[in-house]
């Protein structure tokens, strides 16, 4: 067999398996007609090695046999394609992120007053590392607690100007449950990164439904 | 179209190989294997031994395909089928199938009727004025023949196109490290905005927090001041206003700052009668940079 | 970001994916700041197809996106990493399988009336398995029978980028009938001197008619 034809093989068979191939399990793929030695097959895995250089993989000698793996270089860009959604916000974090939007600034015992509840510090972290909330001073009182406000990633986020396009809270009052068109002034675009994820479903996938009540209705009846 | 010179009646040998019909089974594979002997051909007609009948249902795909076969292959004359000969040794096979596949043998029996009907039909004379309007009784069945060869067809099409495992396999690599990047979830703005209607119904059962209506835009400009303050010195009043934002910028401006002083989150001070206003956050972290 | 860089990335993404990969979802691997265009990226794709040429895998295009695939000319010998696999349908199988995919929606009674066999709830149930063929609808008659239609795993499976490559549908074929009359090909004029069809008996070939018909075809004729 030529060294072209064997090294395809191998090559094929490398990147077919699920595992690390050893040299005798690749000589195992061929016929005793096929003539093809150890030594061919070293040569064709020196090869297949040599033209990895400076491509997105690499192939290499690991305990079990040699195996095509994915550089580390590369490696920050691929692990996206297993990115995994968090699950949704607690009802304490929309909570608390709508009266920073709304009250700004403000400290976080002013948001407790409202809310009549503790706010977890694990709430501030997710905001402030989401990029939504930030400090933006300290009142000038025992312990000087941070003031809190929304950032331009907080507007750019959900598609506004600026925060007068949020409803006003007396308008935000008289949102009735069932009532999926809010009067706001635009419409909040299913997330900008919805489109983004990989894992997500295909778009034409059954029962997609549109992003804008199941959820919601359930969480707020 | 009557004066057209139509051939008269011909025995449809119509897929007669170039070579002659006479000897269509030359190039037969063997069909299958009964009690050690190869059966290399199918009847000429819709005689099947009872030895052989299990192994002829499992070798064809129903009687559209053995009759299709018989037509293509052994140049049988679908109008020449000794019918009545075939019913009788069909119903002598429902013994045999009793013990076997029936309701695949019942598909054979149901053929064997189509085809006894078809031949009832054309051995009855046709009124004269029934011509053209009654359709040759073989017609529908032929459709039927035609219409499956199509799909038998399609099937070995499909099944010689190189497929995923027989032909072809994915190839893939390694990841070595399958760390999981997080995405954070999807927030709707309806969602935070019923939660903030939550609270707000909430609040009110305390009978505290009057909500009043309020420019929203007073609000962030408080928070942008405030970062402006942020490093403790005093800032000139004027440095705080933009221009370019026009008269209502600096309006929204004024009103932040109003409402800091109120607020106590801001010191204003002014050491003369026109002299420059310097404004100061109250309140700075030590660790602000 | 370079476009060796770029090319690296997809070549590994390519390789890591379980499943063919889009545009959108190579996309969905780069950060606004990465400043990769839809372009950037089927340059890419391209780009590394070709550098496949004369080797043992290939990249290709299916129905659900891009993929690396052992290429047919060496699959005999990779094959033999797997001692076993189950490779072969049945006719009935592939049969029915034909159908969906070309007369897609399809009932299962509509299937039996072509094969004029009773198709198998295991056949059903081994298509959608392999996830080949789903419901897509059910037909609005007494019993409300499932609709059936292929899916792009079906696609993806045979190599394909859309219905559209399945091999053409074979013609009608002229059955054996000496009556031209016979109103099956939609031109009947045009069968008897259409000497390109093979099906078409010679005229003078079969001069002996059974006994028992000539009354009748003559009356049609």
């Amino acid at each position: 067999m030529e060294q072209e034809k064997l090294n395809n093989i191998v090559e094929a068979a490398l990147f077919a398996a699920q595992q690390p191939l050893t040299l005798p399990m690749l000589a195992a793929l061929f016929h005793e007609e096929d003539g093809v030695g150890h030594e061919d097959l070293a040569r064709a895995v020196e090869t297949l090695a040599q033209t990895c250089e400076g491509r997105g993989i690499e192939l290499v000698e690991v305990a079990s046999g040699f195996r095509y793996q994915v550089r580390e270089a590369v490696h920050p860009w691929v692990a996206r394609l297993w990115a995994e959604r968090q699950t949704k916000y607690s009802r304490a974090l929309l909570e608390t992120l709508a009266l920073i939007a709304y009250r700004q600034p403000i400290t976080r015992g002013e948001i407790e007053q409202v809310r009549g509840v503790t706010v977890a510090t694990s709430i501030i972290r997710t905001l402030e590392e989401r990029e939504w909330i930030r400090v933006v001073g300290y009142r000038d009182v025992p312990g000087k607690p941070a003031l809190f406000g929304t950032t331009r990633q907080f507007l750019d986020y959900f598609n506004l100007k600026s925060l007068d396009q949020l409803p006003t809270l007396a308008e935000i009052r008289e949102i009735a449950d069932p009532d999926p068109q809010l009067a706001l002034a635009p419409e909040p675009e299913a997330a900008p990164n919805d489109a983004t994820n990989p894992s997500d479903p295909p778009a034409d996938a059954e029962g997609a439904a549109p992003a804008d009540t199941p959820s919601t209705t359930e969480d707020a009846a | 179209m009557s004066t057209e010179p139509l051939p008269t009646e011909i025995a449809p040998s119509v897929q007669a190989p170039p070579s002659g019909a006479e000897s269509p089974r030359q190039q037969e594979m063997p069909l299958a294997v009964v009690h050690g002997q190869p059966v290399l051909q199918i009847p000429q007609d819709l005689y099947i031994p009872p030895d052989a009948l299990e192994v002829i249902l499992e070798a064809f795909e129903g009687p559209l395909d053995l009759l299709l076969y018989l037509i293509r292959r052994q140049n049988l004359n679908i109008l020449d089928i000794p019918v009545a000969e075939i019913t009788r040794q069909y119903m002598d096979y429902i013994d045999v199938m009793q013990e076997m596949r029936l309701e695949l043998a019942a598909e054979y029996l149901v053929m064997a009727a189509i085809l006894a009907e078809i031949k009832s039909r054309l051995l009855l004379p046709r009124p004269p004025q029934e011509e053209g309007i009654e359709e040759d009784p073989r017609a529908e069945l032929v459709r039927r023949l035609q219409e499956y060869e199509r799909f038998k067809k399609a099937a070995e099409d499909i099944d010689t196109l190189p497929r995923m495992e027989r032909d072809l396999d994915n190839a893939q690599a390694f990841v070595p490290d399958r760390a999981v990047v997080k995405v954070p979830p999807v927030v709707d703005l309806r969602e935070m905005l019923l939660a903030l209607r939550d609270v707000l119904h909430r609040a009110e059962l305390y009978g505290h927090h009057a909500v009043e209506r309020e420019p929203l835009s007073v609000r962030q400009r408080m928070g942008d001041v405030l970062r402006k303050l942020g490093d403790g010195t005093f800032h000139r009043f004027e440095s705080l206003f933009e221009v370019s934002e026009g008269k209502l910028g600096v309006v929204v401006t004024f009103l932040s700052l109003l409402e800091l002083a109120k607020d106590r989150l801001i010191e204003i001070m002014q050491e003369a009668p026109l002299a420059p206003i310097y404004l100061k956050a109250l309140a700075t972290a030590e660790t602000a940079d």
